[in-house]
């Protein structure tokens, strides 16, 4: 199928990197529909935990909240957000964690705090969240991204998690024994931290984006891997179960509105 | 013992100008409807203590009732920014906001530490993130045995802490169910506490031994107010109102807006008129 | 993803000689059968992990399977001394025991520190008490906001935990009801885990969202031993035998008539010969 | 009613001093028997908690351990044993706790660890279970044990849980605010700590007991308080209480004998 969007390109890509053995802890928005495609397509057995507490959730229409009632009602249990950021979270017991923000740097910093200085701000973001923690405590990240110039900066004004920091071996010596993010995959290409110096590097092009496109959208000179293959295109499976879950999410969504 | 009262004699007796107020709820069972009497008895110069501060925070920020907030995450969820929220902490209007900022890990911690009686929680927490470069609170412990070096950040120990919950019976015992959030602790880690509940029964009537109980002698006071999740929910009872959600971004970006919503929704209105909401939609968990 | 296997193979599979191990259960739901396995198998030099370490362990001690022992309150609950135990550190037989002697809030906080990975736990704990004097193991930590010092105790990180539980689905999801004690905990701290359940059933249907559910992708292994918590007790399958707990004195008192009882109920018995205890009695609260 | 044990009259005498009020940590035994007299007689929402997790237990029979299914059936919740030592007892939510041990000082200080040397002791005891930070978090202590020579003692060989340690302030210089033991219930009188010294010191004498037996049974040489009352003897309610809940306690334990 060439006839997708790029967001849903992008959640498809995301999709294709879990299996049945990942604990993932979820985000909202692309992340949540990346999971939800995965369990309802190649990883029928993935765990999905979102930070409320819901731990192994199959929703049938996507959340808007991280903590939305169908999340609790499709879950295996659901626990006190203090014992999910103490003994599952920090337990190391999540796999895979998701991410995403407002900016990122080269190395895969993330900042969703503020935009101008802390205490004078331009912009007020919502703030951290989960995500210090997330990015050090689960096993590997994933990000997603859409890519833009606003989005993808050549320094960040605050880092809120911490990716490769500086690069190189900065997680190791700050003790983390994690992967921190090893994929961003964004609207346009999926980037990977070179094996060294950690700076992200394009590794896979979607179908019809040009290469001059991305570096356009890149903030910084973005580097290329030696080899850079084109990102396959959604099977019909995948694009048929991402616009299902989309449609019944708009349905439900709306029912509520109107009961509102 | 909790003492069983109307809402307004609960907010009444217990909640101060100047305290540090919690209200807590992680997207499920957010006390509104006692929020709004705090707005509608004109508190001020309160500190907000809340995880995930939304509709409410921002709607308490916007009134000017608070001086401060301490939080990790103040967005609308799945939808985008807090524009009251944003008006303080850019243009200071109506008033200055004192924030301290956590992520949801240490808030959580904090939270848990103020229940057992610690001063603080620690964590493995904030690496390299530059939370700690602006935020005081944020210090580090050393493990005694292994030299490991953890952050620590000081117990949350509110002054009252305001909840919803689905029951309460007679004695005011409570039941919270779901999406339980950090409201036990959050309730244990304060002087003082209020909770709000969709039903109160003769028999309280927990579905397993281990269910989430809160007992009367740990509560202040019981208000019984259907529906006063709304429009966050109360599993069991109705459903989330994410329309809700959608719709107040539009609200709350325009002062003038704002402040007629809260004139007709808060200021003229009483927590009656949050039972419109208790089990219109019957939740499907019920 | 936990295996479903029996006992004697995840045993075989998941416990070693020399390992630290926690046989957890607070009264409810002992491992009898899973340690009486341990001990069929021969495993030695075991450093012992239990709050309160009761006949059990006083078996795997009399056998000469421990050299060691972690524990908060070694005593037959409700009927005096566990004299296995006693011989063992008084006389040294039939090998010495190495101590490690803790209070209960500090094993449980201990447990805590482990399933939340952090190395050491924290408590407002052991003033005045004389155990500090002689476990080095037992520290101190500072406040870095109020200068309080705190007790500090290393977390508990078992080897492999064992367990019994009520029931298991057949993905090894388990559920635990009643008195949940440690076990959680114990299970989260280790590297393995062994699960023994009264039932495997098709679908683990949880009472309450909020029951206390161990995920398979945290059990390494589970195994179906009906009646295996016996002389303790299943919550809703068999009441605890106080009878046994007080037979038990007489036939530990002596170093012959325990080593018969163990040839006769252990080595000469089998993991299937605890399912004439399942049910017999039911449960109250079945 | 004239007619009673030393044992009757030390379990009545102990459950007279608890209130609707009062939130207790159980132990096995006379505290047990106790607590659960006050509630069936003048304090019937007295809360009763043991340290296995149950709260707000309403037992029919007495449990042989601290853990009987009896205890959770009959609680309003049951939470974690890490949950009740940090939340309930840490907390600062237990107003009354009782203890007893192998042997006690004059400063209401226990051992319930060892007889002789640590390292190499004579008699090995079950040791501290929950002791030491009862004594320090809860409320106050009610501290329930016979009175012997070998059981009250002029020298602890190892203090397992402090009562008022050296005497005088000893407690409020190591930073605690719980009152300690107030009362020490035997079967031959009831002692309290003197307000200044923290001595234990005999307030109230039991029907029929003289002053002789009570300073021949205690190792060190007791006091009495300048004003010494006589226990009120067991009424008919309180010991009929008493005598129903220990017969039903023993049909029960029999009739687990003949299943077992």
């Amino acid at each position: 199928m060439t006839d997708f969007t790029p967001t849903e390109m992008m959640t498809i890509a995301a999709s294709r990197e879990l299996s049945n053995d990942d604990v993932c802890f979820v985000g909202i928005g692309a992340p949540s529909a990346a999971c939800n495609v995965a369990r309802l397509t190649h990883a029928p057995d993935i765990t999905l935990i979102y930070e409320s507490g819901t731990v192994g959730t199959k929703p049938d229409v996507l959340p808007l909240s991280i903590g939305d009632g169908e999340l609790c009602d499709t879950a295996l249990f659901t626990v006190s957000v203090p014992e999910m950021f103490r003994y599952w979270l920090q337990g190391g017991r999540i796999t895979t964690g998701f991410l995403g923000g407002a900016q990122i740097d080269r190395f895969a910093n993330l900042n969703t705090t503020v935009v101008g200085p802390y205490d004078h701000p331009k912009v007020r973001l919502p703030g951290g969240g989960g995500a210090p923690e997330i990015a050090s405590n689960c096993g590997r990240i994933f990000i997603t991204m859409a890519l833009s110039k606003r989005g993808f900066v050549e320094k960040l004004p605050f880092i809120t998690s911490m990716g490769h920091g500086e690069g190189g071996d900065h997680r190791e010596r700050l003790g983390m024994k994690t992967k921190g993010p090893t994929r961003v995959i964004t609207d346009l290409c999926i980037l990977e931290p070179d094996a060294v110096s950690k700076e992200l590097t394009v590794v896979s092009i979607h179908h019809g984006v040009t290469r001059e496109q991305i570096v356009e959208n890149c903030g910084w000179p973005i580097k290329f891997a030696s080899r850079v293959i084109e990102t396959p295109v959604p099977s019909e499976v995948e694009l048929a179960t991402l616009r299902d879950i989309n449609a019944r999410t708009r349905k439900a969504h709306q029912a509520s509105r109107e009961a509102a | 013992m909790a003492k069983i009262v109307p809402l307004a004699e609960a907010i009444g007796d217990n909640v101060r100008d100047g305290d540090t107020v919690a209200m807590e709820g992680f997207t499920h069972l957010i006390p509104y409807a006692a929020g709004h009497e705090v707005i509608r008895q004109g508190r001020k110069d309160l500190f907000l203590v809340r995880m995930t501060p939304d509709i409410l925070y921002d709607q308490l920020i916007g009134v000017g009732a608070a001086r401060g907030m301490k939080f990790s995450w103040g967005g609308n969820p799945g939808v985008g920014s807090l524009h009251r929220f944003r008006d303080a902490v850019e243009n200071q209007w109506p008033r200055p906001l004192e924030i301290e900022e956590h992520s949801h890990a240490a808030m959580a911690n904090a939270y848990e530490a103020g229940a057992a009686n610690l001063p603080f929680a620690m964590l493995r927490g904030y690496i390299g993130a530059d939370l700690p470069k602006v935020n005081p609170n944020i210090k580090s412990v050393t493990c005694p045995f292994t030299s490991e070096v953890l952050a620590a950040v000081p117990a949350i120990r509110p002054d009252v802490t305001i909840i919803h919950a689905q029951r309460a019976d007679r004695k005011g015992n409570v039941l919270l169910e779901g999406i339980v959030g950090v409201q036990k602790e959050a309730v244990l880690a304060a002087k003082r506490s209020i909770v709000t509940v969709e039903e109160i029964v003769d028999e309280l009537a927990p579905p397993s031994p281990n269910s989430v109980v809160l007992p009367s002698w740990a509560v202040t006071a019981v208000s019984h107010v259907p529906g006063g999740a709304f429009p966050s929910y109360a599993h069991g009872y109705y459903p989330r109102s994410n329309a809700f959600y959608i719709g107040w971004d539009e609200i709350a970006r325009d002062r003038d807006s704002f402040t007629a919503w809260i004139k007709e929704n808060v200021l003229d209105a009483g927590p009656e008129d949050f039972a419109r909401h208790a089990g219109k939609t019957p939740a499907k968990a019920a």
